[in-house]
């Protein structure tokens, strides 16, 4: 029976958004207004207003910065939150299910798993470092080198990634997100221009371009290395149990 | 615009979405959310994304099943209890 | 029965969108119908997934390449539409980041309550 | 100092947002110094938002384009009059926090303070970039930020139930954000942008089509829910009463006027009154509800024994009263809207200020006594005499006797609904406004006039850094109400461009 009205009510719902979805511009048409209107400036003179070839990078650090200015915030915030419900692992108190778990890891998973990750965190490096030229950027690389955290420590044990990665260190890089944005945004902000801007007038012509890809590189570093950081800890935070 | 290859995969996102909402297994579901996931990735990348198909595969499929999975792992496993 | 064709002829066109629309709905069945909270918040999952796949749709364009402009690359080819595509980087890392938080609320009330399920939980008070 | 001010709107997100990600770091190894760190950059924060306002009002709205780009290829951020209420946010931002010096030591580890204080900054942050964006994809970011720094400040404390009423909260907030982004989906496919005032542009070009009304029910639900409108309450009751009370002030005092201000940013900045799409209907089914949310608030305060669940159901009629006065609005005669607006905006303000009174004051007497039931508080006014008394003006002030800050906003929405031709909403507001007065009678009558619990017995005053934030929000309280052309004449403004109308528009004979 309730389930029946809930049934109902999805369905009226469903018919609501189905007659909005009918009354839209025919997909995949260059002459949607969604396409004709911003997006011909950006595909014309991104790639030199923006300092990239790869447009979508273009948007995310220059055109629309702040948007991800925020986005590294949000999970910043997560972590917070997680820390927040949970607390932050301490392996005076806390252990892992990895840890206590009798099985023996096969060798040809620690095998396989030591000589992966070496190169699995230079594809992350090269993702974020090439994000201006091609598919990713700094998020991307960053899951990808929280991934290779997580591989370790369900191969090689909870205790061994915590010491590996000491707290102090972690505490720094998790926030290097929005640091990144904050050095690179304050500097036009100081020579008079609005913030975010990355190119400085003031400079020999010459070096403004240097100066702004210098700059996109600290944003895309900063929101790799923090987001990667941040799942990692997530992860440890999660994954850990109290000691009996 | 429509390719038949674009249909099968929507279709198969459907079918994986209420593979998920059936399954009473949790660890079943995961599993199944994270083909879901892939499927999406795959959508967009057929869709002419393929920044956000890399995201998805590395945060959707990746992370948050990774997630899901701990989670299940220190809760319960069976929907009912 | 021309109205009927051409409704037919505009769910087809709009086929991403149905299909995101019908992935909302069945997410949101899932928040409200399901009792275990990790299912609702794979429901939830699903939900933010579905408004994605609807904005990446509106931005696709026939014939359309991923707009990396490089060498290889004349003035004639059709790009798809960049802004949608940054829109969802930025909304994937949000549901991720709800997600964390979620998952870690459950684990601790599981240890302070001993059940996931919703309706056992409101007895619990 | 004109050049500077400029800057000020976004320098107050980015104080806020950069301040808190540095938090961890400064206090790396003194968990106590991130107080000190967290009330500077809220000091840093005040400053910026009050050069902003001056600027407001002197040279009006502040349009900063980020990165330079201009408006439908950048982002903007827009400072408006409405915007103002930044002011009262980064306010209310230092007290709080100077309030949780002492007592948050009392609910969290020493810890989980710096994340406590990160956590306290961000949602700051989130709000004041929220009311200040002029970008809807912006706008959804900053809510985010704000929603989920807010479940976790609920469940940062050990309690039992806690961690359920934030995860209620989760699951409700984050299907009302999914939907207010699928309304701005829904707009940029059929406008192909996401700056507001281009929306706004652009939409009378090309008209209302279904999917406009129904990206306009999209946002409608979605910020009531953060506002907590009559049927998606739910999560209310128990999040803003179970959480730490420096936290629930924020909460009730400011996070569910965010949802308000969105919904008068969705409402007047983008559909504009007198523009493509007539949601009068809209409007005026939320007035409705915005009339059983008062007597349904209302009615349920009078039966809790817990002074915070009071309050906070206290909060959920006072929301709406707030949306009975924003949404009593006319398409083409834009003018009779007016009364119920100013008043509306105003009790925006006055309520944030009432309510965080109360929620601090009820911390304070839980602080010191250990007890949160009306039933074990009797008779605590004579121990602690200052936190009481607070608390009395504060009841006074929100059951709307006529000196205090509550009465005039009341006062001016019961008018404009009359003005409007409802008088029965007068009628539901004039009814929920008795049973609001007689469940602070009840509390004030518990307080001073029933025989003292015997179990309290050593119990003095609490300590100062908890009682000069209480005690400034209650001058506030009272300056609101004795001097109340002041916040009459800071929203004139407000109301008016919301309206459509000029700046600087006097109703006649007002």
């Amino acid at each position: 029976m309730k389930k029946g009205i809930i049934i109902f009510a999805v369905f009226l719902f469903w018919l609501l958004l189905v007659s909005a979805m009918v009354s839209l511009p025919p997909m995949g048409s260059p002459e949607n207004p969604a396409y004709s209107h911003i997006v011909p400036r950006y595909l014309e003179e991104g790639v030199e207003e923006a300092g990239a070839h790869n447009i979508i990078t273009g948007i995310i650090l220059n055109y629309r910065g702040y948007d991800t200015m925020g986005e590294v915030t949000v999970i910043l915030t997560a972590l917070m939150g997680v820390l927040a419900v949970l607390g932050r692992e301490n392996l005076l108190h806390h252990t892992s299910k990895v840890d206590e778990s009798t099985i023996e890891r096969s060798v040809i998973v620690k095998c396989v798993v030591r000589l992966l990750v070496p190169f699995i965190i230079l594809f992350a490096l090269y993702i974020i470092l090439h994000g201006a030229e091609s598919p990713g950027g700094g998020f991307q690389g960053g899951a990808i080198l929280g991934a290779s955290v997580i591989a370790l420590t369900l191969t090689f044990g909870f205790s061994l990634t915590v010491k590996k990665l000491p707290l102090k260190y972690r505490t720094v890089f998790e926030s290097a997100g929005p640091l990144g944005f904050f050095i690179s945004g304050v500097i036009g902000l100081f020579c008079g221009l609005n913030f975010l801007t990355y190119i400085i007038p003031s400079v020999a012509p010459a070096y403004q371009d240097l100066i702004r890809h210098l700059l996109l590189l600290i944003i895309e570093i900063g929101i790799g290395v923090g987001g990667g950081t941040i799942i990692a800890s997530v992860f440890l935070a999660m994954e850990k149990v109290g000691k009996e | 615009m429509l390719r038949s290859l674009d249909v099968l995969l929507l279709i198969f996102l459907l079918v994986t979405a209420i593979g998920v909402v059936c399954t009473k297994d949790l660890l079943g579901a995961a599993i199944i959310f994270s083909a879901y996931s892939f499927t999406m990735a795959i959508v967009w990348q057929q869709l002419g994304a393929p920044d956000l198909a890399l995201t998805e595969a590395a945060v959707g499929a990746g992370v948050t099943t990774v997630l899901f999975l701990i989670a299940i792992s220190r809760t319960v496993r069976r929907e009912d209890e | 029965m021309n109205d009927l064709t051409e409704l037919f002829n505009k769910l087809f066109v709009n086929f991403n969108y149905i299909v995101a629309a019908t992935l909302f709905v069945i997410g949101l069945y899932t928040v409200i119908a399901k009792s275990n909270l990790i299912k609702k918040f794979m429901g939830l999952n699903i939900i933010e997934t579905s408004v994605f796949l609807f904005i990446v749709s509106s931005g696709a364009i026939v014939g359309g390449k991923a707009p990396i402009i490089g060498e290889g690359v004349s003035s004639k080819t059709a790009f798809v539409n960049p802004i949608p595509q940054a829109l969802i980087l930025t909304g994937i890392v949000v549901a991720m980041s709800t997600t964390a938080v979620a998952l870690s609320l459950m684990i601790k009330l599981y240890e302070q309550c001993g059940t996931l399920n919703a309706d056992k939980l409101k007895e619990l008070k | 100092m004109i050049e500077f001010s400029q800057h000020c709107p976004v320098l107050m997100t980015i104080t806020l947002i950069i301040g808190g990600a540095l938090t961890p770091i400064v206090s790396i190894s003194r968990k106590k110094f991130s107080f000190w760190w967290a009330f500077f950059v809220s000091l840093l924060a005040f400053f910026f938002c009050s050069c902003a306002v001056w600027r407001l009002y002197t040279m009006g709205p502040i349009s900063y384009w980020l990165s330079g780009w201009e408006p439908p290829y950048g982002i903007e951020v827009y400072f408006d009059y409405v915007s103002t209420i930044t002011f009262l946010m980064t306010a209310l931002g230092i007290l709080v926090i100077v309030y949780s010096k002492r007592y948050i030591l009392h609910d969290i580890s020493e810890e989980k303070l710096p994340t406590y204080y990160t956590l306290v900054l961000l949602i700051l942050g989130g709000m004041v970039g929220f009311s200040v964006t002029g970008d809807m994809f912006n706008l959804y970011v900053f809510l985010e930020i704000l929603s989920l720094s807010g479940y976790a400040l609920i469940a940062i404390t050990e309690e039992k139930l806690n961690a359920m009423a934030s995860f209620k909260y989760l699951v409700m907030g984050s299907v009302s954000s999914v939907s207010v982004l699928l309304g701005v989906a829904l707009l940029y496919n059929v406008t192909g942008t996401l700056n507001m005032a281009d929306i706004a542009l652009r939409l009378q070009q090309f008209g209302p089509t279904t999917a406009v009304y129904v990206a306009l029910v999209l946002f409608i639900i979605g910020f009531s829910v953060k506002a907590a409108l009559f049927p998606v309450h739910a999560w209310l009751p128990d999040a803003h009463a179970l959480a730490p009370s420096p936290v629930s002030a924020l909460l009730s005092g400011l996070v569910i006027k965010i949802g308000i201000v969105g919904m008068l940013r969705v409402l007047y900045c983008v559909y504009k009154l007198g523009g493509p799409v007539d949601f009068t209907s809209v409007t005026n089914f939320m007035g409705w509800l915005a009339a059983v949310t008062v007597l349904v608030g209302a009615f349920f305060a009078f039966f809790q024994d817990d002074i915070k669940m009071i309050f906070a159901y206290s909060s959920i009629s006072n929301i709406g009263y707030i949306l009975m006065g924003i949404s009593l609005v006319s398409f083409t005669q834009p003018e009779r809207g007016y009364l119920g607006m100013m008043g509306g905006l105003v009790h925006v303000f006055n309520h944030a200020i009432i309510k965080s009174t109360l929620f601090l004051c009820a911390g304070a007497l839980i602080y010191k006594t250990g007890f949160r039931k009306l039933s074990d508080l009797r008779g605590i006014g004579k121990k602690m005499p200052i936190t009481c008394g607070v608390l009395t003006i504060a009841a006074l002030s929100i059951a709307g006797i006529p000196p205090t800050a509550g009465f005039i906003c009341k006062w001016y929405i019961i008018l404009g609904t009359i003005e409007f031709g409802k008088p029965i909403f007068a009628v539901a507001l004039l009814l929920g406004a008795m049973l609001v007065f007689a469940y602070y009678i009840k509390i004030i009558n518990a307080l001073f006039f029933r025989e003292p619990n015997e179990s309290i017995t050593e119990v003095d005053e609490a300590p100062l850094s908890m009682l000069v934030p209480i005690i400034i929000l209650a001058i506030g309280c009272l300056v609101m109400g004795i001097f109340a052309y002041l916040p009459l004449a800071v929203i004139r403004p407000a109301a008016a461009t919301m309206l459509g109308l000029p700046s600087t528009y006097l109703p006649l004979g007002g």
